[in-house]
């Protein structure tokens, strides 16, 4: 294990930020971007080099993490310390990959997607401090250490998302984006205070030991009714929901999508969203032995959030956020499979599975989505359709993507979502039905999505001959498509599991035909109503109703959201609290001087200047103190 | 090292600005700061070494000078990690103010003076060991602030002079009354004003009883302690840039050092007496303050009441007892130091080119001067507590001290005062994003960005967030010695 | 109470006299008047040492003599008095004490 | 009672009641002649103690010199008759307050400390002794000469302060 390389595939990106930020235009004009996608290659060919290299050593029985290197970054007084360290375990290893792959497709996906654009050098520098953040966060050994890199890819996704600052609605997303994410984060700090307050530290793999130990778990103290360890992970995974846009903080990723194209696919559909399922993971240890009532809150937000999401895409009409409230939807599947935690742990490597499959084929499809818009200049899908000729290389990598996370063997979605289903069903029932509810939802939209885009009505109006787009956008489409369809038949289970041993996931053919059965009849759906132009989505949208109405504005949450920050934070709190500052606590102490002064105005008077006043003032001044002598000590 | 040298610089720089003609004061300025920096630097320097070679005595460079015997005091000085701390912070932030008034015009001989005396006050007040040269320090720094205001100033200026001079001087009083009553109350024998002796004796619990809240409450008018905050607004807003920047950065710090220093060093068991009291006003102030931020519409007003917020902070970490609360404490008067100074410069800079302060009249600045609105996103960040800059680790150090205490009230504290940084992150961002991005105003076109003293002094507040945030470790080694022995304070008893 | 008239008697016949003095001193505003209640404030001083040397020393001559050069004081201050109360009257034609208050500022 | 008493008590009743009317009459006139009858009011006291000398330096010094003195100088700056303005009652009623409060607490003093001083006194000091004691060297005579240059003082300051300026013309 080189350590070197470890620390290196972080700091590469943030070099490339560093250059870029402080010179980029000066010193390196348009080839800001070379120079970002080449640290971000050799990023990658580190990356892989370490996955391979830990993956490849089989010498013990299972996969251990290891803590190749550390450093005290601050220490507190009382024995706990932030420590910037790397812990290389299999879900390390597999993030690394992950978010390098995409980092660097999308990387080079902009060098032709962002060409022209005047802050096209601080584009690759934020693109650099992000994939620095992502990096850092999954290499974290230290729970401190991850929330630092937490709030780091926070920051660099306001960033990215305010990228085009001159649009209000630019700013308003990335806002939002930012501050939702930090409210859920309030919740993961304190949840770190808690759980490092009882383990006394901060370093992942002591402090899993400190808390499962029978020790710990014999004096560990409650707090209303709950053990102190189920509340430290409830609110930690309060912060997890707010990064990976679980309900009811999701409201802020769908508005992400303002920022570039590239930028959606990299931090709000591959890596950054799929945080809270990558801590929840890491995390894995502690949750499996906290209270049930801790798990089924991750598995019930997760379905929630999967079913949620996918109706409300069904209605969205601008193709970024059909895949954004798709995203949603598979971070939902991506995080009830690891609230349903089984003997067998199977949850675990499902979950992780399907973040990696998902990955490369949601990437794929905003990537694509990227070109289309580029090509028709629109959001919009009314403003599409009959693409597929004009589109041929963007037609066929779609479709295999939509295959893919509709789950239709033999695409990589297939397989994990299998195992997803296959360890709800076992485990939770309810929540089984849910997700295959979700599974045909899930069909319904990318088909509607994809039909609406490349079939329906003859695309005539503009840019006949008009190239589909450069090579730099084509050739990350392709490699992505060959991930999406070979990333299935990755012996996933005999890589990572939560225990570090090889696991066997069964994939069995009798179970798969539901899951597949109710895709196949989704799709089947979206083909007869949008394969043709017709008015059948409008009929079936009227039949609907009221439910049609509210899954078109979102189920209403965001108006939810904001009268509850212009109405309590701002109206009931913030304004009192101003006014109170103001009016009352500004008023004692204007009253404070007002008083003084006009005791002063009082007493102004008496220094009149007139000697008879004086002469009165004196001679009851001369009464007062003779009476008091003749009447206190008089009497002698 | 002489540390006589610190006030000394700081003091013959501001002879030469009064006898040098008018058009060098600014140079003699800046060399004056320069020369104060290079020093405090370079005490910074003797001072690990000193520590490295195995010095573990709690004072360094100690000096005793007879001041007046007959009243007993004396100019005793000497440095602890606290102290260099806290003079470093003052150093960057002087050569920062110098530097941001380079272009002004009006009375300029007697502004650079005044500057020189504020940081000579500064300086002089974080080496005293004495709490009568303390008090004598502390006074020389507040009083060219009332000038700063009512000659310098803008708006309303009269009256927020007034407001500042008359609050900062009840605060002194308070601390005055603190000392003498300290002082006469101690038998005859062991009377003495020298904090070193003072906290080697030792202070009965019922004198400390009284006097432990007038010292406390004194400074921590300073420092903002909520109700007696309402001159921070007004003050900070009418101050001309380089006045704001000292008040935020340098004053409110007096009071948080004058907290730790002389009201809970030196009487643990008061501190002990009142902390719960302590608790709540800070958690108010932070949680009060940033409401009352999210509503202000000046930004010069945000970044006051922030700062309300931000104190709060200070106080907390010192109201909870713990080694790494007030570390934590000590952190955030460094941090908030360099940020709220950095966050004023800027201010002062837009302001100068789009002559309105009103985040409303603003849009879209990030166009036109993106040096400027790129550090005023770092302010921001900071402000916020984002990692990597100075304000993440200086909160979250206080929040893991104050966790420590293991019961339901010190951790409702702290909840409040974590809930803080959501609300913070809603008013930076609200107000930064407003300025920065969106649709350019028109009163933004055609401006210019930073010019060279204006980047200077914006980059060496940003080195000093930056250091202190990438690498908190090494001021966590200068400070927690001097950290240690207050808290031995408290084991001791 | 004894009506035989006695020190006391003068006494009283003083004090009475002094506070009249000190009303008139009080309430009036022309200087002129002022003047006035100050010699009555003397003169029942008078009374008094004159009172106390008969009736207490009466061997001795020191209440006669300082009753003496009170009156001789009492004349050198009513006459500078009235120099400067004419020297008023002729710059500011009148002779009311609150009209003289330009040094009151 | 007998007939000394009254004299005295009419003495004294004319000196006070005369020395009201002094202090509160609105023409300034008719108080300087209230005054003048205080005056020789208290020269009848001084007769009436037997103090010859004093009392023949009252009616000398007061009734001619300063009474004198100070009517002329109504003249000088008061056209006569015209009233004097009317004292404001709350400064009337406070004078009042102070003046009686002082002179009820004087009069309990005196109660208390029972002023009760020989009932039949010696004979009067003779005018020759007071003439001697007066120019003797071991008496009175620094005193006296002290006096006689503060009068010499005055009488110039007044010529000084009365004399009309050559600006003032």
């Amino acid at each position: 294990m080189n350590t070197t390389n470890i620390i290196l595939i972080p700091l590469l990106p943030l070099l490339s930020f560093i250059l870029l930020g402080l010179g980029g235009k000066r010193l390196f004009g348009d080839k800001a971007g070379w120079i970002a996608s080449l640290a971000m290659l050799i990023s990658f060919v580190l990356a892989c080099g370490v996955a391979m290299n830990y993956f490849g050593d089989h010498s013990a029985d299972a996969y251990v993490g290891k803590v190749v290197f550390s450093f005290p970054w601050l220490p507190f007084g009382n024995g706990l310390k932030i420590n910037m360290g790397a812990l290389v375990d299999p879900i390390t290893s597999l993030m690394l990959f992950v978010v390098t792959f995409i980092s660097l497709m999308v990387h080079i996906f902009s060098l032709a997607y962002m060409k022209g654009e005047e802050r096209f050098h601080i584009y690759y520098a934020f693109l650099g401090l992000f994939t620095f953040s992502m990096l850092g966060l999954v290499i974290s050994s230290n729970l401190f250490q991850i929330y630092i890199f937490w709030e780091l890819v926070g920051v660099s996704s306001f960033l990215l998302i305010g990228f085009y600052y001159q649009k209000n609605a630019a700013l308003a997303a990335a806002k939002k984006a930012f501050i939702v994410t930090r409210f859920a984060d309030l919740g993961f700090l304190i949840g770190i205070l808690v759980l490092s307050a009882e383990a006394n530290t901060l370093d992942f793999q002591q402090l899993m030991i400190n808390l499962s130990s029978p020790e710990y778990t014999s004096a560990a103290g409650e707090f209303m009714g709950i053990s102190v360890l189920s509340w430290g992970l409830a609110l930690v995974f309060i912060g997890a929901a707010g990064k990976s846009a679980m309900f009811p903080l999701h409201i802020w990723l769908p508005d992400a999508m303002e920022g570039p194209t590239p930028v959606s696919a990299l931090i709000h559909a591959a890596t950054m969203v799929v945080a809270g399922v990558f801590l929840v993971a890491r995390l894995y240890p502690l949750y499996s032995i906290a209270e049930v009532g801790v798990q089924s809150l991750i598995s019930s937000i997760g379905a929630f959030t999967a079913i949620f999401a996918a109706l409300i895409a069904c209605t969205q009409t601008d193709i970024k956020r059909v895949l954004a409230y798709s995203t949603v939807s598979q971070i939902g599947f991506m995080m009830f499979s690891l609230g349903i935690m089984s003997e067998d742990h199977l949850g675990y490597t499902a979950s992780m599975f399907h973040l990696f499959t998902h990955a490369i084929f949601k990437a794929l499809l905003f990537l694509a989505a990227g070109v289309i818009i580029h090509y028709v200049h629109s959001n919009e899908m009314q403003d599409m359709g009959g693409l597929a000729k004009k589109m041929p290389v963007t037609h066929i990598v779609f479709l295999l993507a939509c295959l893919a996370i509709a789950g239709i063997p033999p695409f990589a979605g297939f397989f994990s979502k299998e195992e997803i289903l296959l360890n709800a069903w076992n485990n939770n029932r309810p929540i089984f039905f849910i997700a295959l509810l979700t599974s045909g939802l899930t069909a319904f939209y990318m088909f509607r999505l994809y039909f609406s885009i490349f079939w329906n009505k003859p695309h005539h109006e503009q840019g006949h001959g008009k190239k589909e787009g450069s090579w730099f956008e084509l050739i990350p489409l392709m490699i992505l498509g060959v991930g999406t369809v070979l990333a299935g038949f990755v012996p996933f289970g005999e890589y990572v599991s939560a225990d570090g041993k090889p696991h066997h996931a069964p994939i069995d053919l009798q179970f798969s035909l539901g899951p597949v059965g109710i895709a196949l009849l989704g799709i089947l759906l979206a083909a007869w109503m949008y394969f043709k132009a017709s008015s059948k989505p409008e009929k079936t949208a009227a039949g609907f109703g009221v439910f049609y109405k509210a899954a078109k504005h979102k189920f209403y949450i965001d108006e939810i959201w904001l009268g509850f920050t212009k109405g309590v934070l701002f109206n009931l709190i913030g304004r009192p609290a101003a006014w109170f500052d103001r009016n009352v606590i500004d008023t004692l102490v204007k009253g404070a001087g007002s008083a003084t002064q006009s005791a002063a105005e009082g007493i102004k008077g008496m220094q009149s200047g007139k000697v008879q006043q004086y002469g009165l003032y004196f001679l009851f001044g001369i009464i007062i103190i003779v009476s008091v002598f003749l009447f206190t000590q008089g009497g002698r | 090292m002489n540390l006589l040298w610190i006030v000394g610089v700081p003091l013959l720089t501001g002879l030469a600005i009064v006898l040098a003609p008018a058009r060098h004061a600014r140079m003699i300025a800046l060399g004056g700061a320069i020369l104060q920096m290079a020093l405090v630097i370079g005490l910074y320097f003797s001072f690990t070494h000193e520590r490295e070679v195995g010095n573990v005595f709690p004072l360094l460079f100690e000096k005793q000078y007879q001041w007046f015997p007959s009243l007993g005091f004396s100019l005793h000085i000497g440095v602890d990690g606290i102290s260099v701390a806290m003079m470093m912070l003052t150093a960057f932030v002087v050569v920062a103010g110098v530097l941001v008034s380079w272009k002004m015009e009006h009375m300029k001989k007697e502004f650079f003076f005044f500057l020189t005396l504020l940081a000579f006050g500064a300086y002089g007040f974080f080496m005293s060991m004495d709490l009568m040269v303390l008090f004598f320090f502390l006074e020389v720094a507040v009083i060219p602030k009332y000038l700063f205001i009512s000659i310098w100033g803008s708006g309303n200026k009269t009256y927020s002079a007034n407001k500042l001079a008359l609050m900062l001087m009840g605060g002194s009083a308070l601390i005055l009354v603190g000392i003498l009553g300290l002082y006469f109350s101690l038998p005859p024998e062991s009377r003495t004003f020298d904090m070193v002796k003072l906290a080697e004796t030792g202070i009965g619990f019922e004198i400390q009883r009284w006097v432990f809240p007038l010292v406390f409450v004194g400074f921590g008018v300073f420092t903002a302690l909520f109700p007696f905050h309402t001159w921070v607004p007004d003050g900070h807003s009418s101050a001309p840039t380089a006045g704001s920047m000292f008040l935020a950065g340098i004053s409110m710090k007096l009071g948080g050092y004058g907290c730790l220093r002389a009201a809970t060093y030196l009487m643990p068991e008061g501190a002990h007496e009142y902390a719960n009291i302590i608790i709540v006003l800070a958690s108010i102030a932070i949680i009060y303050g940033a409401f009352a931020t999210m509503m202000q519409k000046d930004l010069k007003y945000i970044n006051a009441y922030s700062s309300i917020s931000h104190c709060g902070f200070v106080l907390l970490g010192i109201g909870m007892l713990t080694k790494t609360a007030i570390t934590g404490a000590v952190f955030q008067m460094v941090s908030h130091g360099l940020m709220t100074a950095l966050f004023f410069a800027i201010i002062g800079m837009v302001y100068e080119r789009t002559h309105t302060r009103l985040v409303a009249q603003m849009g879209g600045l990030l166009k036109v001067m993106p040096f400027i609105i790129s550090a005023m996103f770092i302010a921001g960040f900071c402000s916020l507590g984002l990692p990597g800059l100075s304000g993440f680790v200086a909160e979250m150090t206080v929040f893991v001290g104050s966790w420590e205490t293991k019961d339901v009230f010190h951790r409702t504290a702290t909840v409040i005062g974590a809930m803080s940084i959501v609300v913070t992150a809603v008013y930076i961002l609200r107000a930064v994003g407003q300025v920065a991005m969106g649709p350019l105003v028109a009163s933004g076109e055609g401006v210019d960005d930073a010019r060279w003293y204006e980047r200077w002094s914006v980059i060496i507040l940003i080195a000093g967030i930056l250091v202190m945030g990438l690498a908190p470790f090494w001021l966590y080694e200068l400070v927690s010695p001097g950290v240690e022995i207050i808290v031995n304070q408290f084991a001791g008893k | 109470m004894n009506v035989e008239p006695g020190l006391f008697h003068f006494l009283v016949i003083g004090a009475v006299l002094f506070f009249i003095g000190i009303y008139g001193f009080l309430t009036r505003r022309n200087l002129i008047t002022m003047l006035m209640s100050v010699e009555l404030i003397l003169n029942s001083v008078n009374i008094n040492f004159i009172a106390f040397n008969k009736y207490l020393w009466p061997g001795t001559l020191d209440g006669s003599f300082f009753t003496v050069f009170i009156i001789a004081i009492a004349a050198a201050e009513a006459a500078v008095a009235i120099a400067i109360i004419i020297n008023l009257f002729r710059s500011h034609q009148s002779i009311n004490v609150e009209v003289a208050e330009e040094m009151k500022y | 009672m007998n007939g000394s008493t009254i004299v005295f008590y009419l003495l004294g009743l004319m000196s006070i009641v005369s020395a009201v009317l002094s202090v509160t009459s609105r023409q300034i006139f008719r108080s300087a002649i209230y005054l003048l009858f205080t005056l020789i009011g208290i020269a009848g006291l001084y007769f009436w103690m037997d103090y010859q000398f004093i009392a023949a330096v009252q009616i000398v010094v007061y009734v001619g010199g300063i009474a004198v003195l100070i009517i002329f100088s109504i003249f000088l700056t008061q056209q006569s008759g015209e009233q004097l303005p009317e004292v404001p009652v709350s400064r009337a009623v406070a004078g009042a307050i102070a003046v009686m409060s002082g002179l009820a607490l004087v009069l309990v003093l005196m109660d208390r400390y029972g002023f009760s001083g020989l009932s039949d006194p010696g004979p009067a000091p003779s005018v020759a002794a007071i003439g001697e004691k007066m120019l003797d060297i071991n008496g009175y005579a620094l005193p006296f000469e002290v006096v006689s240059i503060l009068l010499l003082a005055a009488m110039v300051g007044c010529i000084v302060i009365a004399m009309r300026k050559k600006s003032q013309v």
